[in-house]
């Protein structure tokens, strides 16, 4: 393979004796869309970090054209070629579209070597038109949408003239149009010869664009092949080690009456006119680009942000939340979507977050009771098969998937009557994924009303009872399971249902 | 192993440090801790000077100086406790505040220490005597009185004082107050009272202020080292020389190059180094019961002469000198 | 290095600085006492303490402010505040028991007044208790001008002054452990302490578990500027006179205190005996420097260095170490 | 224009005209030519130290050590002066910027080697440098007959009639306009304070920053402090005490966010001025003494909720502006 432009072998990656990597092999020729497929945990985004010089591996060699080298830094990755579009934001807020494109590569003029900022506006415009995106290269980020912070985000890549570019789940705010687009640049990068690696876990994508694929789970290298020569099924069996029927065990659950009943609920520029109904025992789920202001809804409801009209009743009767512990006291429960940041304390023990919210309850009067905490600590995490060395474990020493359960032992240990998830398997492994969906239906079936939120279709598809989907801060559709399906929702989701 | 490291290096900033400290000696001599208002000031550090020199007159005397880091009574207080606690034999004092001294002197006299105060007073039950400089209402009616001379008795003026807290100061402003409401003055007119809280910039741009908000100020008396300094500058730099006249207590070292420009043509100061050296003095006689410090004894204090300790156990030390042109370059050398 | 060992990581540094602090503190002693002859009396040593225990039961609060990730850089000015108006008090002749009420009372005022602005407009503590800073000694300067008060009731100067019966142990220092177990007990074995960590580790995390995080704050910044009270009550009783320029600097002082006990800056992390053993480091420290007259300009060089060092100790412990082979993962 | 209207630089500067229209009223002496030269003079240093202040900010840190390194670097070359009144003033003025140079990298170094929280290094050495201050000059002080009529004069040295203080701090306004602005390093600082994680994605050296942005803030701190100790013609171990809140204030008028990532070079010298022009009006005005400090607390307290409660303002308008256009 004489155009093969980076090749990695045995890569290796532990965080604190966990293994993110475990022996990958990748590489990648030069005029080829690599799919990079897998599980969300699987070990996708360490690779590309890796390769863009974020973290050192472990263990592993990596060879750039033929020969052996090492990122120590992401400048040397970038001098090298490699440009990445990554998957969390990686943006200066405060900053210019110009700004943000060219942050750590400025163009200089040649003469003084002072900033050439004319230059960089107009690449920067040549970049946008290209994408067909309508702002101003000087609009601060901090002012745009999600999905249009993502373009900015992939005008970044495509600015640094890279041979290698990785997209690391490039599309998942994107309008179907703004995607059409990025295949269009995919392509042209593509017969400009340069190696574009693309990294999914939505399947029509990738057979449309790659043209090759390699898959990775838990860590580990599972196999690698062209598109052509494979089927859906087979790579979903590489994926996720099993076929798809065996991943979602909706047990079928009575459902009672309304709990919560939500009536045009609005806050100015995020959201409007919210209403939906939640009857007991259900799993209502809730799909939509990122950005579609289902987080915020649902923040809203739990008392974090405020509302500027509508209402919400709960078990027929009006109430007024202001926060989070006028909710809780409501018999609601939110497993918010940014495990790290609004989840978990991670410098904290899994006895003192799974004990936070009912921390008033397990003390006595003022005085913390840690052999109560103890036991609480014991009964849920153990129900939830926590692993941990212990309960006095810090939760920054857990594997992703294990925070994950800690931060839903903590709501579920405040008894909910309604529990709001969201997107509660996002990043982590499959087998903790089919526990968490486990733990769901169970969950539902002892009566507790479920919201979910997810970004992640076959979880929608394979969990609710009913599917409201939202597009830029209005519901664009309701669906019972029966009706529900793929086509349907993507539709919905990407706002060409109209209201 | 670090840590042993550690303890290394404490060691030695410990030993360095004690290098640097050229007090520490012998337990047999009698000790003389002189604590002045903050370290760092260049009044005191005359004051000093002369206070070394008593103690080398007298002999067998360890001189400590010392002084907070910024001038307030509850730094003093700290260094006082320390004092009390090496057993030193006297402690002389120009003191932050009047009041906020005397319970932790009294502690000092029960412990055997003889506390005297210089300068800027305690009150009379927390020391045995206080040596002013001049008498207060001496200092403040000759402020008045020079500054008349050099605008003729005619205009606006203005005071440009230390911190507002300084006791000594504001006692000199009360009785300059006092001296103005005489006939000879009706003319002049004090217009304002401003504090430049013996900092550079700050003093300086009081008296930017000052001839800024009264066009027709025609004199400032600023009773303060580093005011008096600031405002000849300040004056220096408006082109204010000689239109607006300046007096006030300076070192002379300080105020030489005003005082030979003809910004500030006179302003007077006792002698820092008499005012150390006298005290000093009197604590150790006082320690060798050679005097009493009672009211009316007059004390025979070396080379200044006689010192007569009047009411309230206040003894004076002289008259301020007047500094000009002529005898400025004698003194800077000095002080 | 496996879970196992990590299992226990944080206690374990915890405990790590306590040691190196009782250690500093031991040398300390050691060093003081082969110094001078004078420090090892135990007279001088409880007089010693008169000079720090104000600035010391400011520390605790202050340390719980800090645990949230905050900062106060106005409590000097609100001791200066306070004293103003008890000296207003007792010149209008108000007895030494309306006084202490007085002087708790202006105290946490001005404290909720800064919480007040911190939560209500969320604006970093910082930026808030830096204009409040100058605006309560402000209105000190302005009821006093050039004044002092002087005239207290004689039994208010016990607070300041006073021993424990026949005892040669302070009042203050007695009220200050009282104290100090009051806010360890508070801070280490109460659902407030446990918020509070939760809060300075992670305040979002915190919100989303339903912790009233900006109520928690109004509340320690308030309690803060009661301590400050607290405080001024007893330096004014202490030396028995009000100016508006008593205690400049100590905001700084508290807050090295409280850093070089172990308290992270950013926040989340603390302990209430690394700020104990801290405060008598310093208070000691300085004691015996005084005895052998080193100047307190050379004084505040050590205690910078003092901070600096201490605070590099762990890291530089961490990097003798042999490196483990794995990379970090922190955000 | 709208955009000009919203941006925290132009409320600032109608605040600042404000005032002065107000106190004008007052005092119409206030409005001439020459106070406003004076106005410029004092707030000089100011401004200077706190572009300073501000790099250091941008990036998350603090410096609080500015007093007294100011303080250490106009000490030593006034006693430089003193002893050897033979060396030229770009000399001079060359080991001024030096030893500030190196203050400030002291600090970079902790911060950014060390990784000591910016906040605990400067706390840390702002005692350090302001004891060697008196260590250095055994704690007397420097007069204005100890220096050289060079060495004095030089602040006040006029080229078209303007003052070289003031040249200076247009110099190192313009200097840092251009720095920030205009090269890598500048933007870099930006990119650090504004998100430490994205900036490491796009290969920006944390550590590099950090030191640079420390020793050039030094450096600063270096040349005003012997701009300082030469202007007032005085070198003092209580020189610029306190100085560090002042262009901290300075900073947080003009709208310089505490966290980092955002603030501009005009931004803080309208805040040095704002603060000059407070200082000033409140002698010209006469208001008391006393009232002097109370004043200053209550403007910058003001200031401070009106730049947040401004800006949260613009943030709910942006986010109605968007949903408008749904």
């Amino acid at each position: 393979m004489n155009n093969c432009i980076i090749k990695m072998k045995g890569i290796k990656k532990y965080f604190y004796g966990v293994k993110a990597l475990d022996g990958v092999d990748f590489q990648v020729r030069t005029g080829e869309v690599h799919a990079l497929i897998g599980e969300n945990g699987a070990g996708k985004s360490t690779l590309v970090k890796i390769l863009t010089g974020v973290y050192q591996p472990t263990a592993g060699t990596i060879i750039l054209n033929h020969k052996p080298t090492q990122f120590p830094s992401p400048q040397v990755s970038q001098k090298a070629g490699i440009s990445a579009i990554h998957q969390e934001a990686t943006m200066f807020p405060d900053l210019s579209i110009v700004e943000n494109i060219f942050m750590g590569h400025h163009i200089r003029n040649k003469a003084n070597g002072l900033l050439s900022w004319r230059e960089m506006k107009d690449k920067t415009q040549i970049l946008l038109d290209k994408l067909e995106l309508d702002i101003r290269p000087d609009t601060k980020v901090r002012n745009l949408s999600i999905a249009q912070r993502h373009m900015v985000e992939i005008a970044k890549a495509l600015s640094l003239d890279a041979k290698i570019v990785i997209m690391d789940e490039p599309t998942s705010a994107l309008t179907l149009k703004e995607v059409e687009y990025l295949y269009k640049i995919i392509r042209k990068l593509k017969s400009e010869n340069k190696a574009v690696i693309f990294i999914s876990h939505k399947f029509e994508e990738i057979f449309e664009i790659a043209d090759y694929f390699t898959v990775l789970r838990d860590g580990k290298y599972v196999g690698e092949g062209t598109i052509a020569d494979i089927t859906v099924d087979k790579i979903v069996q590489m994926v996720i080690g099993r076929s798809l029927e065996q991943m979602y065990s909706k047990l079928e659950a009575e459902q009672g009456d309304i709990i919560l009943k939500v009536e045009n609920l609005t806050r100015i520029g995020v959201f409007k006119n919210i209403s939906f109904d939640l009857h007991k025992g259900e799993i209502l789920g809730f799909f939509g680009l990122v950005g579609a202001g289902r987080s915020e809804v649902m923040q809203t409801i739990f008392g974090i942000d405020t509302k500027t009209s509508g209402e919400v009743f709960i078990n027929g009767k009006k109430v007024n939340i202001t926060n989070p512990s006028d909710a809780m006291k409501h018999g609601l429960a939110y497993l918010p979507e940014d495990r790290q940041i609004q989840g978990a304390i991670l410098a904290m023990n899994i006895r003192e977050n799974i004990t936070l919210p009912i921390i008033d309850r397990t003390s006595r009067h003022i005085f913390l009771d840690r052999n109560r905490e103890f036991e609480i600590t014991d009964e849920y995490g153990k129900n939830i098969e926590i692993k941990a060395s212990g309960w006095e474990q810090l939760v920054e020493d857990l594997s992703g998937g294990n925070q994950q359960k800690v931060v839903l032992a903590k709501w579920i240990a405040t008894k909910p009557r309604i529990l709001i998830m969201d997107e509660p398997t996002k990043g982590i492994d499959v087998a903790t994924k089919a526990t968490v969906h486990n733990f769901i239906s169970e969950l539902a079936k002892k009566g507790i009303a479920i919201i979910l939120v997810s970004s992640e279709l076959p979880e929608i598809l394979g969990m609710s009872n009913h599917v409201i989907v939202m597009h830029e801060g209005i519901i664009t559709a309701k669906f019972t399971r029966e009706e529900a399906n793929s086509k349907k929702i993507i539709r919905a989701a990407i706002g060409s249902i109209s209201k | 192993m670090k840590k042993q490291k550690f303890i290394l290096a404490i060691v030695l900033i410990v030993i360095l440090l004690s290098s640097v400290v050229s007090f520490a000696g012998a337990q047999e001599k009698i000790r003389i801790a002189m604590l002045v208002k903050n370290l760092g000031n260049a009044f005191f550090e005359a004051c000093r000077d002369g206070g070394l020199e008593a103690s080398k007159e007298l002999g067998g005397i360890e001189f400590i100086f010392q002084g907070p880091t910024t001038p307030t009574a509850e730094g003093q207080i700290e260094i006082i406790d320390s004092l009390i606690a090496q057993k030193v034999n006297a402690i002389v004092i120009s003191a932050n505040d009047v009041d906020a001294l005397v319970p932790v002197c009294k502690r000092a006299m029960q412990s055997g220490i003889t506390v005297i105060s210089f300068d800027s007073g305690i009150a009379p039950e927390g020391r045995i005597l206080h040596l002013a400089p001049s008498s207060s209402e001496f200092i403040g009616r000759s402020q008045v009185k020079m500054l008349a001379n050099l605008i003729d008795y005619k205009g606006e003026i203005a005071i440009l004082s230390a911190s507002s807290q300084a006791t000594n100061q504001n006692t000199w402003i009360e009785w300059m107050k006092e001296e103005l409401k005489e006939p000879a003055y009706k003319d002049m007119s004090l217009v304002a009272v401003v504090y430049g809280d013996d900092l550079s910039d700050k003093s300086y741009r009081e008296a930017t202020g000052l001839f800024k908000s009264y066009p027709n100020l025609r004199g400032i008396i600023s009773p303060t080292t580093v005011g008096i300094a600031a405002t000849g500058k300040a004056l220096e730099d408006a082109g204010k020389s000689g239109k607006i006249e300046l007096t006030g207590l300076g070192l002379p070292s300080e105020m030489k190059q005003y005082i030979k420009n003809g910004t500030c043509r006179q302003m007077s100061l006792w002698n820092p180094i008499d005012l150390g050296y006298s005290s000093t003095y009197i604590a150790y006689k006082l320690i060798k019961g050679e005097f009493q410090g009672k009211e009316g004894e007059v004390m025979k204090v070396g080379r200044m002469g006689e010192i007569k300790i009047g009411s309230g156990n206040e003894a004076v030390m002289g008259e301020p000198y007047i500094f000009e042109k002529d005898n400025i370059d004698k003194f800077a050398e000095i002080y | 290095m496996n879970k196992e060992n990590r299992k226990i990581s944080l206690p374990n540094i915890i405990w790590q600085w306590e040691i190196i602090l009782l250690f500093i503190f031991i040398m300390v002693v050691i060093i003081n006492s082969n110094l001078s002859p004078y420090f090892l009396d135990y007279t001088n040593l409880m007089n010693t303490t008169f000079n720090f225990i104000e600035k010391a039961i400011i520390a605790l609060p202050m340390m719980f402010v800090i645990i949230c990730g905050d900062i106060d850089i106005s409590v000097a000015s609100i001791i200066a505040l306070s004293s103003v108006f008890m000296g207003m008090a007792s010149q209008a002749g108000v007895n030494t028991f309306g006084l202490v009420a007085i002087g708790l009372f202006a105290g946490s005022a001005a404290g909720f007044l800064n919480g007040f602005v911190i939560t209500k407009f969320g604006i970093p503590a910082i930026a808030v208790t830096l204009g409040s800073m100058s605006l309560f000694r402000g209105i000190a300067y302005v009821i006093l001008g050039d004044k002092a008060f002087t005239k207290y009731p004689i039994p208010f100067a016990y607070f300041g002054q006073g021993y424990i019966g026949n005892t040669m142990i302070p009042f203050e220092l007695v009220l200050f452990l009282m104290l100090a177990i009051i806010f360890g007990i508070i801070l280490h074995r109460t659902t407030i302490g446990r918020k509070v960590f939760a809060i300075g580790n992670n305040s979002t995390a915190a919100r989303f578990s339903g912790i009233p995080v900006n109520r928690v704050r109004l509340i320690i910044f308030t309690v803060t500027g009661l301590c400050s009270g607290l405080a001024s009550i007893l330096l004014t009783s202490r030396i028995g006179s009000t100016r508006p320029n008593i205690a400049s600097g100590w905001e700084l002082e508290i807050i090295t205190t409280v850093v070089l006990g172990g308290v992270a800056i950013t926040g989340g992390k603390g302990n209430i005996f690394g700020v104990v053993i801290s405060i008598f480091i310093i208070g000691f420290l300085k004691f015996g420097m005084g005895l052998i007259n080193i100047p307190g300009k050379v004084m505040t060089i050590i205690i910078g260095l003092l901070l600096i060092l201490a605070i590099m100790l762990p890291q530089l412990i961490e990097r003798l170490k042999p490196k483990n082979s794995f990379g970090k993962v922190k955000k | 224009m709208r955009d000009l209207f919203r941006k925290r630089e132009f409320s600032l500067f109608i605040f600042i005209l404000f005032i002065v229209f107000g106190v004008s009223l007052r005092t119409p002496s206030f409005l001439y030519i020459n106070n406003f030269v004076d106005i410029l003079n004092d707030t000089a240093i100011l401004s200077m130290v706190a572009i300073g202040q501000l790099i250091i900010i941008v990036t998350g840190g603090i410096d609080l050590s500015v007093g007294s390194s100011l303080a250490l670097s106009g000490m030593s070359v006034a006693l430089l002066n003193q002893y050897h009144p033979g060396i030229p003033i770009f000399v001079i003025i060359l080991i001024s910027i030096a030893i500030g140079l190196l203050l400030g990298s002291i600090n970079g170094l902790l911060v950014s080697r060390a990784k000591i929280p910016p906040i605990i290094t400067t706390l840390g050495t702002m005692s350090i440098y302001r004891g060697l201050v008196f260590v250095l000059c055994k704690g007397s002080w420097v007069s204005a007959h100890e220096m050289t009529e060079t060495f004095r004069g030089f602040p006040r040295s006029s080229f078209l009639g303007i003052s070289s203080l003031i040249w200076i701090s247009i110099l190192i306004v313009i200097l840092f306009l251009i720095f920030l602005n205009l090269s890598r390093t500048g933007r870099e600082i930006y990119g650090v304070g504004g998100n430490k994680i994205a900036s490491q994605y796009v290969g920006i050296n944390l550590k590099k920053i950090q030191y640079i942005v420390f020793t050039l803030g030094g450096g600063i701190t270096g040349l005003a402090g012997f701009l300082w100790v030469a202007r007032y013609a005085a070198a003092q171990s209580e020189t610029a005490i306190g100085f560090e809140f002042q262009t901290i204030a300075a900073c947080v008028i003009g709208g310089v966010s505490i966290a980092g990532g955002t603030g501009t070079i005009i931004g803080v010298v309208l805040g040095s001025f704002f603060m000059g022009i407070v200082y000033n009006a409140l002698t010209m005005i006469n208001v008391s003494p006393f009232w002097q400090m109370a004043i200053q607390g209550f403007i910058i307290l003001f200031a401070i909720i009106i730049n947040t409660v401004m800006d949260k303002r613009n943030q709910q308008l942006m986010l109605r502006k968007r949903s408008f256009n749904e």
